[in-house]
């Protein structure tokens, strides 16, 4: 018998939603001990089924319209709420996405691992359980700890002590719902590392909700596709990954681009260069703390070849976004300088009435597609601004605003409507246009990409490919994901706390690492060749 | 007739809450209800403003009207203890009262007061003054010479729980609540007084303060303390009784004055074309709900020198608009002829019906009035300093128009910065001769002559816009007796006044 | 040791306000038409020029500005407010004995207000969208709709003068009572001010306990906390009250200046002797030093609530205060 | 769920302002004028009654809705600039600028506010000037704090920093680009703050600190309340009304505001 057996369960939108079901007909059954993968792209009811599975619903307005949940043979549909707070926690242990707000700001992680003690009522010595778990999840020195406040831990400690939470009752099931995305790659793999030793060691079933296929391919036993509420495919890992038989699967495996590089293209003139960018944020003390000072950029260097795509990757907060700012003049520097090779030697520091040439010579595009385009301007308007605030004529700004659409490969008609109507990749395009419509000489992309589903991600990717090469662009693409680096770039640097620690050509580096946290980058890479080595 | 009792707490209300009951210092009239129970005078009046003894136990005037002898009471002592003598008369009006009170230094000023032994003071004048002998009223009370000689009078301690001869004594001032007087054992009129102590609450809404006479929980309030239409209705009830009497003394009326030298006041005809427009009744019927008579004049009825046989003033338009064209002062478009300014007095509501009242009549004759806000300050200041075109407001009369009319019009009583003066800067070479002379006659009948003859020309004048004689009710439960007995009313020592069962 | 910095930062703050309000009281005297001598004597100054030489002189009225302005400052630091020249007396005096009144009054209605409205409050926030929800909702915004001084004439009306229960004004009966009697006599007499005050500042925590808790009910801890087996019961009392309280503290310290606000018209309806009416009554006689002082006296009493809310905030919140 | 809020509000507020608009039309009576005898009761010429000098009350409600909504319209307008213009500065530029401001505002929103209205009136003698002045200068707190935290949020966005790399000056970014954004929020304090000013000049005037030259409600009800016991019309008519003025721009504001946050209601005070 399995586990835990879902039956045709359908859980119905409330009316006006996407569609009446959010989740149609799915069934799924997890085995004792073993690790199910549940993918999907946004919004296909992934983790909606997972909170069916104790009554977790999220909302009022949502209701189970049909099906059975079989766990250890009862239906958790038909349970008391006394039953089912018997079972949350108890017999399944939960570990949800976001660790930063998971645990409650206003309580001690000792006391909130140990309510679920209390509220299960293990025999045994509490504190000595909580203690123990926090040290299973390997968190250091648990004595302090248990004294700590959660916004006193960092996004990987958190999560670490929402797994102990979920674990702490040995509970034959635990369901993480894509416990690892709000995590940079090195601490992901840490914590996917310790998820599976874990569940396999007390022989837990694991009900894992990704939308990465390197995590499946890391830890499933079997995975379940997900698209628009129904399941689409379900199989044994290697059968879903190696053969899959549905289009929509082969799709999404196809997107995920191999950690590869592409032959390298012969490195142009110098466009743009940089020498000893040293950059501190400060945040204010108050009378009687001192202020803290971050050292996002630690003399770094670059140089982008014309034509050339430079990658600047490194884990979060490692100061890629403040070397972009930093070269767009949206933020000072402390010390250093910048060329616009043949246009504007030292540029920063400029004042901000100064920066037409700058503007007009390097663009940026952003991460979130919904957060770059304001709300409540047209499209035709959002890429006309650039060129108008520079001078150009109306008539001349509106032609060109036409044929960028097209470039884009968007409809004319896309001008005249607001960001609202357009999906997230259809955005980004629009953000590129707009980029694009100052003439821009260097392009930089923060995260371009990261923000969107694998299968919309590999468009962009290729449609700022081909747009470099027709326009002649060079382009500084800074992303935490050496996959998309390796798809993208010529040359790399890593950064790890401000500094540079590794530069070179794509191929070299992805070869060869000379430092030992591009190593720890790429082993961390949880990428599809992978399978065979861990078999 | 019930015989008094003795005993019996007597609850009044008290409004506003006074700064203050220090007598000559404090001269606001919610000051004066407790400061008369505390302190005394030399004398006291009847209705028809008479002096009786109090104090004094008897009194000579010389013939040539120049001195004046007071043979003072013996066995009198003051709340703590110390001898009442005549030091403390001379150091009353010789002294005390010169510096705090302006109005007392007014009159006192022109005596020199002497001790001949300690139970008798002389008052010396240089010129005779007629109504000195009317002038020992409730605003000049004496205080013990012995605690305040020497001391600056403003800042005296004792300031706080004054030390008097009357019947009570001060006990508690609960700020914001109440004022407790107890009673003066030791009282220098034998058995007296009645009362047990008086409390004085403060109760500031009106209608609250109707309600506790209503409900018998108050015995007594006065003056302005409750809405004429109240008055009216508690006057039905069985339990409470109303009087009018009691406020000769003060003979007050609601008057505008208006400031002569701007136009188009100087103009006779607009202010006869003014009064011709309001319609006095109506200040007497709606707004005073009869608790008014209209005023014919600057002396006030109740006063022996009153003169009735003046100009009079119905409501006119016609007449008042005939009197604008005269002038030249068309009415333009919208009928409006001209637009002045009305400064109101910040009394409360009453004053703002009046004003109301005053802009919505003068409208009807083409006269724009627009109402300026003050505040009993700013309204004090700007009225002395001369800054207003009208200002409303009610001028106590005192009986004896030497006392309290001529200040409004003598020609030499232009003091800018003083208030209750000549603000109009009314000048009139006769009226200033006519006050004069009747002021240094000893003769009666003279002096009423005089007084007439000057009443007939500044009604003809319409030197300040008259309106109506005040009446202010004193409403009071039935079981207190002995309320009203003199000129003073409610401001009388209640010595006598007794609470029955 | 966190409620030291609490203290030490707070203080600063509280003296550069109080040193700011002390400048705009000087400068506020300076606004009115007419002489500031005058104007503060008041009704008294029209007719005793020896006061206006007094007060020039107590107010270095004759020399230059900024030394007016150090001198007034000096005054406040010593407490000195002033001789209200109405009343013959000092303001601090006037001012000190009719403070307990207010914070009586208003301590009861903030109290009562809090408690009640948070209540509720997040009863509708539990039963967000049913009926019970739109009952308390509507109902706070009637209250919150209502004006202070209607609600205040209304319930005279209602509940003194033809229902006859409950006393009309004042703070205590016209024959004074000692003991326990005198305590009674006083709550009776605070039912009425404190329903009126309490009325909006009721209507207030409703929606900010409702929309607090709707904020927490939605936070993802509240998900784990249910994920862990505790019954709505549990999450609401361990885990939702405490956040959701956070906001209402806050909230309830910036508003002790508007309730001192409110007090000047509740205690001028009910004829309560606490610094509101004693602000009405200055304001009536224009006693603007009296006023001044009771505006100034207010100011540090807001200050002082923000002290105490900021230590209630830091006792709740353990994140305020570290990094 | 919350659009019959601002349906019934808008509904509300649109008869009123009908009405305050059309008062010489509507009011059977001059409202100054002296039309009928004394404290007549209602009935069928004086619908509402009359007050104590004879004026008819419907006629006094009627043009009084002009000196509430005047007040306040002009002083949310007044207070909504300096709002807007402290809290867009503080939260676009931030560092000390921002600092100094918060301590400025901080300042105002501390002051017992509705004191500092009676004190500024009382020493500016009350007039319409005055007095929309006064509330103007003590509500805007709220109004700057909102500005701030949604300028704040709105500067990191990314749109922003797209328009600064396009070259807008930080003048165009924060008109054109960040203050758009901020609108909705603000709109909901914003009405708010109408119906903060219309009762504190109603509180204003009841307290006796209205200009004698026009009628508001607030004057209605504090000059009938030596009467209010025994002509009870005189201040039930006048205060309902106000109150559903007050309530429909409540409604009004919650249903704008339903998507802002609501614990920035209920500051200024009465
Ligand atoms: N609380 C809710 N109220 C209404 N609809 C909801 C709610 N939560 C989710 N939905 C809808 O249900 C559908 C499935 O949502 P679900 O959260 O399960 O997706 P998901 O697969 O987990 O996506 P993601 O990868 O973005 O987390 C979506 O259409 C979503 O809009
Ligand atoms: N505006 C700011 N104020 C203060 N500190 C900042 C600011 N922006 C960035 N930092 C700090 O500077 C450091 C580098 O930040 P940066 O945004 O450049 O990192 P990143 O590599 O882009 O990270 P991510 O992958 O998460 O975007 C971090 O420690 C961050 O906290
Ligand atoms: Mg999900
Ligand atoms: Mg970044």
């Amino acid at each position: 018998m399995s586990l835990l057996r879902i039956e045709d369960l359908r859980i119905a939108l409330p009316k006006g939603g996407d569609r009446a079901f959010a989740v149609d007909g799915v069934s799924l059954h997890v085995d004792q001990g073993e690790t199910l993968c549940v993918v999907g792209e946004s919004g296909s009811g992934k983790s909606l089924t997972a909170s069916a599975i104790v009554g977790l619903l999220p909302s009022r307005s949502l209701r189970v319209a049909g099906g059975r949940i079989l766990f250890e043979g009862s239906d958790t549909l038909r349970m008391s709420s006394r039953e089912l707070q018997d079972l949350r926690g108890g017999r399944v242990g939960f570990v949800f996405q976001d660790p930063l707000s998971s645990l409650n700001p206003l309580e001690r992680i000792g006391k909130q691992v140990e309510e679920v003690l209390r509220q299960h009522r293990w025999t045994g010595d509490h504190r000595q359980r909580v203690l123990e778990m926090l040290s299973a999840v390997q968190l250091p020195s648990p004595e302090s700890l248990v004294e700590a406040y959660p916004w006193q831990l960092s996004g990987g400690q958190r999560q670490r002590v929402m797994i102990a939470t979920a674990l702490a009752t040995r509970p034959s099931l635990l369901v993480a719902d894509e416990p690892t995305s709000a995590l940079d790659v090195t601490t992901q793999a840490q914590i996917l590392e310790l998820l599976r030793d874990l569940t396999k060691q007390h022989g837990i079933a694991l009900f894992l909700i990704t939308h990465d296929f390197g995590v499946v391919a890391r830890m499933a036993d079997r995975v379940a596709v997900m698209k628009s509420g129904k399941l689409v495919e379900y199989g044994t890992r290697d059968a879903v990954l190696r053969t899959p038989r549905e289009a929509y699967t082969r799709k999404l495996l196809d997107a995920v681009p191999p950690l590869r590089a592409g032959p390298a293209r012969p490195a142009g003139e110098p466009v743009l260069k940089a020498t000893g960018l040293t950059k501190s944020w400060v945040t204010r003390g108050s009378l009687f703390r001192p202020g803290r000072t971050v050292a996002a950029l630690k003399n770094v260097s670059m140089s982008l070849g014309h034509g050339n795509t430079l990658a600047v990757v490194g884990e979060s907060g490692s100061g890629k976004s403040t070397l972009a700012r930093v070269l767009m003049c949206l933020t000072g520097a402390d010390s250093g300088q910048a060329d616009l090779v043949g246009i504007n030697a030292n540029y920063l520091g400029l004042r901000s009435r100064d920066l037409a040439t700058v503007r007009r010579n390097i663009q940026l595009v952003f991460q979130d597609p919904y957060a770059s385009l304001n709300p409540r301007r047209r499209i035709g308007a959002a890429v006309a601004q650039g060129p108008l605030a520079q001078g150009e004529k109306p008539g001349a700004v509106h032609a060109r605003v036409a044929e960028l659409l097209g470039k884009v490969q968007l409809d004319p008609s896309a001008a005249d409507r607001y960001p609202n109507e357009f999906s997230g990749g259809q955005r980004q395009r629009i953000a590129i246009a707009r980029a694009l419509a100052m003439r821009p000489r260097v392009l930089i992309a923060d995260e371009a990409v990261s923000a969107l589903d694998v299968s919309v991600q590999a468009e962009i990717l290729t449609l700022l490919k081909d747009i470099q090469r027709d326009e002649g662009l060079s382009m500084i693409f800074v992303t935490h994901d050496l996959r998309v680096a390796a798809r993208m770039a010529d040359q790399v640097i890593v950064m790890q706390s401000g500094c540079v620690v590794e530069q070179g050509a794509m191929q070299d580096v992805l070869t060869a690492p000379q430092h030992h946290y591009t190593a720890a980058l790429i082993d961390a890479v949880p990428s599809l060749p992978s399978i065979s080595v861990q078999q | 007739e019930e015989a008094p009792r003795r005993g019996g707490t007597l609850q009044s209300v008290l409004w506003p809450e006074p700064p203050g009951i220090m007598t000559g210092i404090y001269t606001q009239s919610s000051a004066l209800l407790p400061t008369t129970k505390i302190f005394e005078s030399l004398l006291t009046y009847d209705f028809n403003l008479n002096p009786h003894p109090n104090l004094a136990e008897s009194w000579e005037i010389s013939p040539d009207g120049l001195k004046y002898t007071f043979k003072l009471r013996e066995n009198v002592r003051w709340h703590d203890g110390e001898a009442f003598t005549a030091d403390d008369v001379v150091f009353t009006y010789g002294d005390y009262l010169i510096e705090v009170h302006p109005r007392a230094r007014a009159v006192f000023e022109r005596a020199q007061v002497s001790k001949l032994d300690d139970h008798t003071v002389v008052f010396e004048l240089k010129e005779p003054f007629a109504p000195l002998i009317r002038s020992f009223d409730l605003c000049c009370l004496i205080v013990p010479e012995h605690l305040y000689k020497g001391t600056d009078f403003r800042k005296n301690p004792n300031n706080l729980a004054p030390i008097g001869t009357g019947p009570f004594k001060f006990d508690e001032w609960k700020r914001g609540e109440y004022i407790h007087l107890a009673r003066n054992d030791d009282y220098w009129r034998d058995g007296l007084p009645y009362l047990d102590d008086i409390y004085y609450r403060f109760v500031p809404d009106a209608a609250s303060r109707a309600l506790a006479l209503e409900t018998g929980q108050m015995h007594i309030a006065t003056q302005n303390d409750l809405e004429l239409f109240d008055v009216d209705r508690l006057s039905k009830l069985p339990h409470l009784d109303v009087t009018t009497k009691g406020w000769e003394w003060g003979s007050p009326i609601v008057w505008i004055e208006m400031n002569l030298r701007k136009e188009p006041f100087s103009d006779k005809r607009f202010r006869q074309a003014m009064m011709y427009a309001l319609d006095q009744n109506y200040f007497r019927d709606v707004i005073f709900q009869g608790y008014a008579k209209v005023a014919t004049g600057p002396v006030h009825s109740a006063s022996p020198f009153y003169e009735p046989d003046v100009p009079a003033y119905r409501q006119d338009l016609k007449k008042a608009e005939a009197l604008l064209d005269e002038m030249g002062l068309k009415p333009d478009a919208d009928g409006k002829r001209t637009t002045i300014k009305l400064l109101g007095l910040p009394y409360g509501e009453m004053w703002n019906r009046s004003a109301e009242y005053t802009r919505q009549a003068l409208r009807k004759v083409g006269i724009e009035v627009i109402l300026e806000p003050s505040d009993p300050a700013g309204w004090a200041t700007r009225t002395r300093n001369w800054d207003f075109e009208m200002t409303m407001y009610f001028l106590t009369t005192m009986g004896d128009p030497a006392l309290g009319v001529s200040r409004t019009f003598l020609s030499d009583n232009r003091k800018q910065g003083v208030l209750f003066t000549n603000h109009a800067g009314y000048a009139n070479p006769e009226v200033d001769a006519l006050f004069n002379k009747a002021a240094v006659s000893v003769d009666e009948e003279e002096r009423k002559q005089l007084y007439s003859q000057v009443q007939k020309i500044l009604v003809d004048d319409a030197a300040v816009l008259w309106l109506v004689e005040l009446v202010w009710p004193t409403v009071y439960n039935k079981k207190l007796h002995n309320v009203v007995t003199g000129a003073s009313g409610p401001n009388s020592s209640f010595a006598d006044a007794w609470l029955a069962e | 040791m966190r409620f030291v910095y609490a203290f030490a930062a707070w203080l600063p703050r509280a003296l550069l306000v109080l040193v700011a309000i002390g400048l705009l009281n000087f400068f506020l005297i300076r606004l009115a038409p007419g002489d500031p001598a005058s104007v503060l004597a008041g009704e008294t100054g029209a007719s005793d020029a020896r006061y206006i030489e007094e007060i020039r002189k107590s107010y270095g009225l004759d020399q230059p500005l900024w030394l007016q302005a150090a001198t007034y400052l000096r005054n406040l630091a010593t407490f000195d407010l002033g001789v209200s020249y109405r009343m013959q007396r000092d303001v601090a005096d006037i001012i000190g004995e009719r403070i307990p009144a207010t914070l009586l009054l208003t301590s009861t209605a903030l109290v009562l207000a809090i408690i009640i409205g948070t209540l509720l409050g997040i009863q509708a926030a539990r039963r967000a969208g049913t009926w019970q929800d739109t009952v308390i909702s509507a109902f706070a915004m009637l209250c919150y709709a209502t004006p202070v001084f209607w609600v205040g004439l209304l319930l005279v009306l209602l509940l003194s003068v033809h229902a006859g229960i409950l006393p009309p004004f004042g703070m205590s009966g016209l024959i004074p009572k000692s003991g326990f009697a005198a305590v009674l006599d006083a709550l009776h007499h605070l039912v009425l001010p404190v329903m009126t005050l309490a009325l909006f500042y009721f209507a207030v925590y409703v929606r900010l306990g409702r929309s607090a808790t709707v904020e927490v009910l939605g936070r993802d801890f509240v998900r784990s906390a249910r994920a862990k087996g505790l019954s709505e019961r549990q999450v609401l009392r361990r885990h939702v009250l405490r956040n959701s309280v956070i906001p209402v503290v806050t909230m309830a310290g910036l508003q002790v200046g508007q309730l001192l606000g409110g007090a000047v018209i509740v205690e001028s309806v009910f004829a309560w002797p606490g610094i509101g009416r004693l602000a009405f009554d200055a304001l009536m006689q224009r006693d603007y030093n009296l006023i001044l002082g009771i505006f100034f006296v207010s100011s540090i009493m807001v200050v002082l609530a923000n002290l105490i809310t900021d230590l209630a905030v830091r006792s709740i919140d353990p994140r305020v205060g570290r990094s | 769920m919350h659009s019959w809020r601002i349906g019934v509000g808008a509904v509300l507020l649109g008869l009123i302002t009908v009405m305050a608009i059309a008062a010489p039309l509507l009011a059977p009576f001059d409202p100054m004028a002296i039309s009928g005898p004394p404290l007549l009761p209602p009935d069928a010429s004086y619908l509402l009654g009359t007050d104590m000098l004879g004026r008819d009350v419907l006629s006094g409600m009627i043009h009084g809705a002009r000196v509430s909504l005047i007040v306040g319209l002009v002083s949310a307008l007044c207070s909504a600039g300096i709002g807007i213009t402290v809290g867009a500065i503080a939260g676009y530029f931030g560092g000390a600028i921002d600092r100094a401001l918060v301590r400025f505002t901080e300042f105002f929103q501390v002051i017992p506010s509705f004191m500092f209205v009676i004190l500024l009136v009382a020493i500016l003698t009350p007039s319409l000037l005055s007095i929309t002045l006064a509330i103007s200068v003590v509500i805007w707190p709220p109004v700057a704090r909102l500005v701030r935290s949604e300028f704040l949020t709105l500067k990191t966005r990314e749109f922003v920093e797209a328009a600064r790399s396009l070259g807008l000056s930080h003048g165009s970014v924060i008109v054109r680009e960040i203050l758009p954004n901020a609108m909705p929020p603000v709109l909901a304090v914003g009405s708010l703050m109408v119906a903060t000013a219309i009762l504190t000049e109603a509180s204003l005037s009841f307290l006796g600190l209205a200009d004698p030259n026009m009628t508001s409600w607030g004057y209605m009800i504090g000059s009938a309340r030596p009467v209010f016991r025994h002509a009870w019309w005189l201040s039930v008519f006048p205060g309902l009304l106000l109150f559903l003025t007050v309530l429909s721009i409540t409604l009004l504001s919650e249903g704008l505001g339903d998507k802002s946050n609501p614990s920035l209601r209920g500051q200024a005070g009465h």
